[in-house]
């Protein structure tokens, strides 16, 4: 008990440091930092409508920041989690057009793709890594762009004749559902949040319940030991890498199967992948720290879109406020200090 | 009595331990002063807090009779307080003269002025016989190089105080008569020094006074003419200790390992062992005797699968492993306890629980259709734990938290417990203290009883004259003779292992 | 199109496309050298662009065809104050560095894009006017042949940049300080007993990455962009982040690499206009820059080390 | 600023008890309202239509939501559904699926889209013909060039940005068959530095007028234009702007001179404050694709032509006619345009 509270403080504390220093920026600007950020919380939780939008806003947070947390937790550092995510979305929108199947297959098929296509993606720096040892990431960093250009190419020339954006996907390869819709007045929230707590079990159970888990995490802490323990480092990084693309990939899928039914050239990152280093990082690169970093995140950045109807405030107000808690959390050295003389002081 | 550091009743906590409890260390100036205790008692603590590196609890320290503070290394440096760490302090990549320098530049119109360093590093070289190559990458130089650049250091900041840390755990018999060569020399020219050493024979050699520390507490300083070895481990153990390993004498049987014509290189592709001929039999201890970088480092790593070999056949119980991978190798019956445990013993971050099974994790009973069972690894953790006197907080404490000794032990548990073949043990007990020494050498033993083969590397003549039943003497990556351990005199080795005297018959016979 | 007309197209383009990677990466050598990783060197090309950009709209009228170079100076000092935070937070408080360097590159493009809105009341500045002037080099552009190539039709603070990077080179490795930063990247617990201030010297070099990643977003908003917004940096961090490590950490390495974008950048600009471009499809040279990196990494640049502390805090005495 | 948008909250916070106003929003694509091209004339039409009928911006009168990501298009657009919006536009064709599917939610909201159709009964679409305008740019391009090679640039090559393209080159070549019209795509609409780069060759490989359909990569062709102009005054170079008067993209500090030859100008502003209007009125022309050209004044050059010389402008003027007239089409795709036979 005790346990989990003392590992829960300092991020707890670093939202509010992160919450009260956004409105003291708020009321150096002349905003009324009570109203900002009313708006915002009714922009996450308002009605049923916002709730749905909220939750459909995490999906790509979460497997995003899985992804990242994935590799970190075996050494590796994936920056290339937006290209990836990119290939993923791309190749599941593509098989949800190009096949005609029943619902029960083609919704996993299509999923399934942009999986594979984002593992694919992240096996190129994992083999440049484990072969050549090129770090991998100044190989993602350009394998982004690559993924970028790539796909909107393919989109332009191959998936439609000069069209910025490819048909719609066939419902049966859609995680739309008019279930939620339903029940959240329209939102789109999807299926995709299912898919993206088995994710979360599933990188929990691979690396702390599996020996390839404890493999990757071997190899992570000490490839010389691995090595020596008769494990192949090689094939560890790469797997590895290639587990955390499936999910960046995943993450894609979700965007082109769930939120969009499409997928659309794009005149630039969709920063998602990047925002997945600081979901892990929040994280503190644990499943469970994911989903709730996720939450965190993508639950802001829902409610921020309300801001500035509401009471005029800019929106960037809530990226100020996550890079500030991002850093309080970062700084956990400096809570603990702080709550160590604030003890003293007591006694 | 002048002393030039006095050191009284020091205390220095760390969270949850008293690493020094009132410890006093008085050393007079021109005198080498040992300080002993087992791993952990506090003898480096101790003198981190001299050097600045940590601030004492409580106590005083006095420099030359006059109270100070040393808050930081740099006021340890004015005060003519030098050491030499364990651990080297030395940047890799940098030359033998940007790690002199460092910190103390001599320059010219901003720019670091490596003429007049390099004359000052040669110069101070020469007046105390540290022989070094100014210009040379550290990476690129021999640990004892390495050594004399860290005494360098202290020498060119004017060190009149110098402190050195276990000097001779990481060096060669050569290297340690070179050192001793130093030490004397350095107090011949008025200085003083504080010997961190877990080696009985070289306070007893070196020494005026010893100093010895257990558990933390200050136990007492003795005249090293009024004391012996024995007298010295009771002191720091607590007990009674036993210098030479108790063993009946062999009985081989079955040839387990047969190598022949082997050939290995080293990283940098140069050959580093040569035609090596080799057998090791069921139930005997084989000691390989040799100066470090003779081709040993390399021996082990092409015996454990960890570097490719280019010809030559590893026959183990008549089976070709040669180049097979390390899992292979270590399924078909061998155990290897490695040079370096921080780089090829342990996952330091990992429990010492699953380092236990670091190289059983994926068979049965620790997983099961690719899944871990954690109750049956921690359960075995702490049955080996127990059984190897592992000292640990618990099973799920990481390994880095452990001390040297304790790791080693961890290590030898691991291996000895999946009852192989053939086990190598490389280092075993570098950096022990003689009661983890005396530990390890009993396991070793015992293998050989229990009808094992048993491989010996150590640099240590001492271990390798007591433990082994035969002894390979290695030079230049060949094996150049094998005696047997009742029949030859360090002095008969020394020799052999310079390779100034090959046995007739070469390496080939068997004994 | 001749040959030697290609060439005067493409490398003043190169140059300049290459000017604010190279000061940006040198920024990062600098950080990374002490030990210290600069994921942050994104955000803070974002403060420098947001700086320059606003010290040029405001100061125009009073310093005139002065105001690109001053404002070069304030995002410096812009980019420095910044570093300060990255600093704090990974030297004193321990924090992980990448994560600061995460969270630096979200604060950056939060608060400037927050001014911006408070300042202008939309979602970009107005355009400045005041911008460096094409020059051709005196006396040097009058060489033949390579003078109306390298010298013509460029700008001075793209050959400062190049020129920079040979000074930093010399403050790296020819003075004591130089000697200091690298030391307390490889092992700074070494440094500290040597009596060199491990604290100290790593503030000094995270603020001098913030320096250099704040002139590299100035330079690039002030050549390129014109203007600020939240996509007048885009990217341009990471690309030189790995141009330094391209470059081996190594400031002459990291100012070739960054040329080498800048070549690879300009020829898929230029390209689809040359004979034997022509016909290659436009994906192709867009994803040249890319991929030719990650060629050459494979191929013959090969492995560098990145300095041995770096991600690491120091505490002293840990081991 | 700041104090201005408090006003505002309190204003249509507090007037709950909503009028019946004919209240019109906006969603635009990420670019915002002051994206100098489209997003921005459109707010323009709405912030006019607005002060003709004296609304005020906020609940009870007009407003806009910004998108930050693609993802917030159908989010923005049903937000200001359930705030009752009478009339709601999706400002480019990257918002066509979004509203579409919101639509489709909610048929009983008016919807407009612009630049491209949504074929629904509650949406109505606003296309323009930028061939036509783009056509008369061409025109003044083909006659003024010294060099007789022209530049295009386009942001992405898609159907929409072809329209420009294919219009201009038909321009050119209309009135000067020997003129080579160089074409390239930038790739994205964003990137100030390729636009100034690929100006930058163009420019040193000879040719002498450029006109960009490329939003924020077009100011890039802007920035090269005019600091070659300043290192040498004498060089006669010049832009084309476009969607509005880019002329003082153009000026060249110090100096009187322009680098700006004129603009295409697309009025989505018209367009925009005409639906609004007709929509008021009762007359929501629900599921139609309402095309604004030459003749509706939807497209044109702009104001500022110091630089475009007599001949020109009456060259212009010639073919406006024709085209208003009907008597020349100008092409919009690549069969059209092969079809001229130019
Ligand atoms: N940095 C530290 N943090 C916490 N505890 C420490 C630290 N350094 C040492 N200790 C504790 O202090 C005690 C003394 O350690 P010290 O390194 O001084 O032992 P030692 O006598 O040098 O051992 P050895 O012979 O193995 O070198 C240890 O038992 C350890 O628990
Ligand atoms: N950073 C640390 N945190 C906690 N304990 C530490 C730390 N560093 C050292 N110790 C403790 O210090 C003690 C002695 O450490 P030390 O590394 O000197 O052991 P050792 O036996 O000399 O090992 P080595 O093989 O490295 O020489 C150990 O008991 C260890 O627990
Ligand atoms: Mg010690
Ligand atoms: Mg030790």
């Amino acid at each position: 008990m005790s346990k989990y509270f003392s590992k829960l403080t300092s991020p707890v504390i670093a939202v509010i440091l992160g919450l009260i220093v956004g409105a003291i920026i708020m009321l150096v600007s002349g905003y009324d930092p009570i109203a900002g950020y009313g708006s915002m919380i009714g922009g996450i939780v308002g009605d049923s409508y916002y709730v749905g939008e909220s939750v459909r806003t995490i999906i790509p947070y979460i497997l995003a920041g899985l992804a990242v947390a994935f590799a970190f937790r075996t050494g590796l550092f994936n920056i290339g989690v937006e290209g990836q995510l990119i290939v993923g979305w791309l190749a599941a929108v593509w098989v949800g057009i190009a096949f005609d199947l029943p619902r029960i297959i083609h919704l996993p098929l299509a999923i399934l793709a942009g999986a594979a296509a984002g593992a694919l993606w992240a096996f190129i720096p994992g083999y440049l890594k484990a072969k050549f040892r090129v770090h991998e990431v100044i190989v993602s960093i350009m394998l982004n762009y690559t993924a970028l250009y790539v796909t909107n190419y393919l989109i332009r020339n191959v998936m439609t004749d000069k069209l910025d954006k490819t048909e719609r996907i066939a419902d049966t390869a859609s995680l739309r559902s008019p279930f939620f819709e339903s029940i959240t007045d329209f939102s789109r929230m999807h299926w995709g949040i299912v898919v993206a707590i088995i994710c979360v079990i599933i990188m929990w159970f691979i690396l702390e319940r599996t020996k390839t888990g404890f493999e990757l995490k071997a190899v992570g802490f000490n490839q010389h030991a691995s090595e020596y323990a008769g494990m192949s480092v090689n094939k560890n990084i790469i797997l590895s890498m290639v587990i955390s693309g499936a999910f960046a990939g995943l993450a894609g899928a979700m965007e082109g199967l769930g939120t969009f039914g499409y997928a659309a050239v794009k005149g630039g990152f969709t920063g998602m992948g990047f925002d997945g280093i600081a979901v892990a990082l929040l994280g503190a690169n644990t499943a469970i720290g994911v989903v709730l970093a996720a939450l965190l995140f993508g639950g802001l950045k829902a409610g921020a879109l309300n801001m500035p109807l509401e009471t005029g405030i800019p929106s960037e107000i809530v990226d100020i406020v996550i890079a500030l808690i991002i850093f309080f959390v970062a700084s956990s050295y400096f809570i603990r200090w702080i709550a160590a003389r604030f003890k003293k002081g007591v006694k | 009595m002048e002393y030039v550091i006095e050191m009284l009743n020091i205390r220095k906590e760390f969270p949850g331990i008293v690493a020094n409890d009132n410890v006093t260390l008085q050393v007079k100036k021109g005198e080498i002063h040992a300080l002993l205790g087992e791993n952990g008692a506090g003898k480096s603590t101790l003198m981190n807090v001299l050097f600045g590196l940590y601030q004492p609890e409580q106590g005083e320290i006095r420099v030359n009779g006059k109270p100070v503070k040393i808050t930081s290394p740099n006021i340890a440096n004015e005060l003519g307080i030098g050491m030499v760490h364990q651990h080297f302090m030395l940047v890799d990549p940098f030359t033998v003269t940007e790690n002199i320098i460092l910190g103390k530049e001599p320059s010219k119109g901003g720019k670091i002025d490596l003429k007049e360093a390099s004359e000052e590093v040669r110069k101070l070289s020469e007046q105390y016989q540290l022989r070094v190559d100014p210009y040379a990458k550290i990476a690129d130089i021999s640990i004892g190089m390495q050594q004399r650049v860290e005494i360098l250091k202290t020498l060119y900041r004017g060190a009149e105080i110098l402190i050195f840390d276990e000097p001779t755990a990481v060096l060669t018999p050569q290297e340690i008569k070179e050192l001793i060569f130093i030490m004397k020399a350095l107090i011949k020219e008025g200085k003083s020094i504080i010997l961190i050493t877990h080696k009985l024979k070289e306070i007893m050699e070196v020494c005026d006074r010893v100093t010895v520390i257990r558990k933390g507490q200050g136990i007492g300083t003795v005249n090293v003419n009024e004391t012996n070895p024995n007298e010295l481990a009771s002191l720091m153990v607590g007990r009674e200790v036993l210098f030479k390993t108790e063993k009946t004498a062999a009985s081989p049987s079955d040839v387990v390992l047969d190598v022949s014509g082997l050939e290995v290189k080293d990283s940098r592709g140069v050959s580093a062992v040569r035609n090596l001929e080799l057998t090791v039999r069921a139930g005997e201890i084989v000691g390989i005797a040799g100066v470090d970088g003779n081709g040993q480092s390399e021996l082990i790593e092409a015996l454990a699968g960890l570097r490719k070999t280019t010809a030559g056949s590893i026959k183990l119980n008549g089976k070709e492993i040669r180049n097979l991978k390390p899992r292979k190798i270590t399924e078909s019956g061998v155990g290897h306890i490695p040079e370096d445990r921080h780089k090829h013993g342990l996952v330091l971050d990992y429990s010492i629980g699953e380092n236990i099974v670091l190289q059983t994790y994926y068979q049965k009973p620790y997983s099961k259709a690719g899944i871990l069972n954690s109750k049956r690894i921690f359960e075995k953790a702490r049955s080996l734990i127990k059984s190897y006197d592992v000292r640990t907080p618990s099973e799920y404490t990481p390994a880095r938290a452990l001390s040297g000794g304790n790791q080693q032990k961890a290590i030898i548990g691991r291996e000895v417990d999946r009852n192989p073949d053939l086990l190598i043990a490389a280092q075993p007990t570098r950096g022990l203290d003689v009661g983890a020494i005396e530990f390890i050498h009993k396991r070793l033993i015992e293998q050989r009883d229990a009808g094992k083969a048993v491989l010996l590397i150590s640099f240590e003549l001492e271990e390798i004259m007591n433990v082994s039943d035969k002894i390979a003497v290695i030079y230049e990556g060949e094996i150049v003779a094998i005696v047997n351990p009742k029949e030859t005199t360090e002095q008969e080795l020394g020799l052999l292992m310079a390779g100034s005297k090959r046995m007739e018959a070469g390496g080939k016979q068997n004994v | 199109m001749d040959f030697y007309q290609v060439l005067q197209i493409i490398i003043p383009s190169m140059i300049a496309l290459a000017a604010p990677l190279i000061f940006t990466s040198l920024g990062g050598v600098f950080s990374e050298r002490a030990g210290v990783i600069n994921i942050g060197l994104e955000g803070l090309m974002v403060i420098g662009a947001f700086t320059g950009i606003v010290f040029n709209l405001m100061f125009a009228d009073v310093f005139g065809g002065w105001t690109p170079w001053l404002a070069v100076l304030a995002a410096m000092i812009a980019g420095l104050l910044f570093s300060v935070l990255h600093a704090v937070a990974c030297i004193t408080f321990r924090a992980d560095q990448t994560v600061s360097g995460v969270a630096i590159n979200l604060l950056a493009v939060g608060l400037t894009m927050f001014l911006v809105k408070l300042i202008y009341d939309k979602g970009q500045t107005d355009r400045i006017t005041e911008t460096f002037p094409r020059i051709d080099v005196p006396l040097l552009s009058d060489i033949p042949f390579i003078g109306p190539i390298l010298f013509s039709n460029g700008y001075y603070i793209v050959y400062i940049a190049i020129l920079i990077s040979f000074v930093v080179w010399y403050v790296l490795y020819k003075t004591p300080f130089g000697l200091r930063i690298r030391a307390v990247g490889e092992h700074p617990m070494a440094a500290d007993t040597m009596g060199v201030n491990v604290t100290k010297i790593r503030y000094a070099a995270v603020l001098l990455s913030g320096a250099f990643g704040g002139i590299g977003g100035a330079i690039y908003a002030t050549i390129f962009s014109n203007e600020f917004n939240h996509a007048t940096i885009n990217g341009q961090g990471f690309m030189a982040i790995a141009a330094m490590i391209f470059g081996k950490w190594h400031p002459i390495g990291a100012m070739g690499a960054a040329l080498f974008f800048g070549l690879a950048q300009s020829l898929s600009i230029v390209g689809s206009s040359l004979p034997f471009f022509k016909d290659i499809p436009s994906v192709y040279l867009l994803i040249a820059p890319y991929v030719l990196t990650i060629i050459a990494l494979t191929g013959f640049i090969g492995r560098a080390d990145a300095p041995k502390a770096s991600g690491q805090p120091y505490i002293k005495g840990k081991r | 600023a700041c104090g201005n948008s408090e006003n505002d909250d309190k204003e249509s916070s507090n007037g709950k008890e909503k009028k019946d106003n004919f209240t019109v929003a906006m969603v635009t694509d990420t670019g915002g309202v002051d994206d100098e091209s489209f997003n921005q004339s459109a707010w323009k039409g709405i912030q006019e239509f607005g002060k003709e009928n004296d609304l005020e911006k906020g609940k009870d009168g007009y407003n806009y939501l910004q998108s930050k990501s693609d993802a917030d298009y159908a989010k923005n657009l049903n937000t200001l559904v359930r705030e009752d919006y009478k009339l709601i536009y999706g400002i480019g064709f990257l918002l066509a699926e979004s509203v579409g599917e919101v639509a489709d939610q909610r048929p009983d909201s008016q919807f407009a889209i612009v630049d491209t159709v949504v074929d629904k009964k509650n949406v109505a679409s606003i296309n323009f013909k930028e061939q036509q305008g783009s056509f008369l740019v061409g025109v003044i391009a083909g006659l003024q060039t010294k060099t007789n090679k022209v530049g295009f640039i386009g942001g992405v090559e898609s159907e929409l940005i072809k329209k420009f393209e294919i219009g201009f080159k038909a321009g050119v070549l209309s009135v000067n068959p020997d003129a080579k019209v160089e074409v390239k795509y930038a790739g994205d609409f964003n990137k100030a530095d390729i636009g100034k780069s690929t100006a930058g060759s163009m420019y040193s490989s000879g040719i002498d007028i450029i006109y960009h359909a490329a939003g924020g990569t077009g100011k890039g062709v802007f920035t090269e234009a005019v600091e070659q102009k300043q290192k040498d005054p004498k060089r006669e170079i010049y832009v084309i702007g476009v969607d509005s008067d880019q002329a003082k993209l153009g000026a060249v500090p110090g100096t009187d001179d322009n680098v700006t030859l004129t603009s295409m100008i697309k009025r989505v502003d018209v367009a925009v404050k005409d639906l609004s209007t007709k929509a008021k009125e009762g007359n929501f022309p629900g599921g139609e694709v309402i095309e604004y050209g030459i003749k509706e004044n939807g497209v044109g050059i702009s104001d500022t032509k110091d630089n475009v010389t007599e001949e020109s402008l009456k060259a212009v003027e010639e073919w406006t006619e024709k085209i208003k007239s009907g008597e020349f089409v100008v092409p919009g795709t690549d069969k059209e345009f092969k079809k001229l036979g130019l």
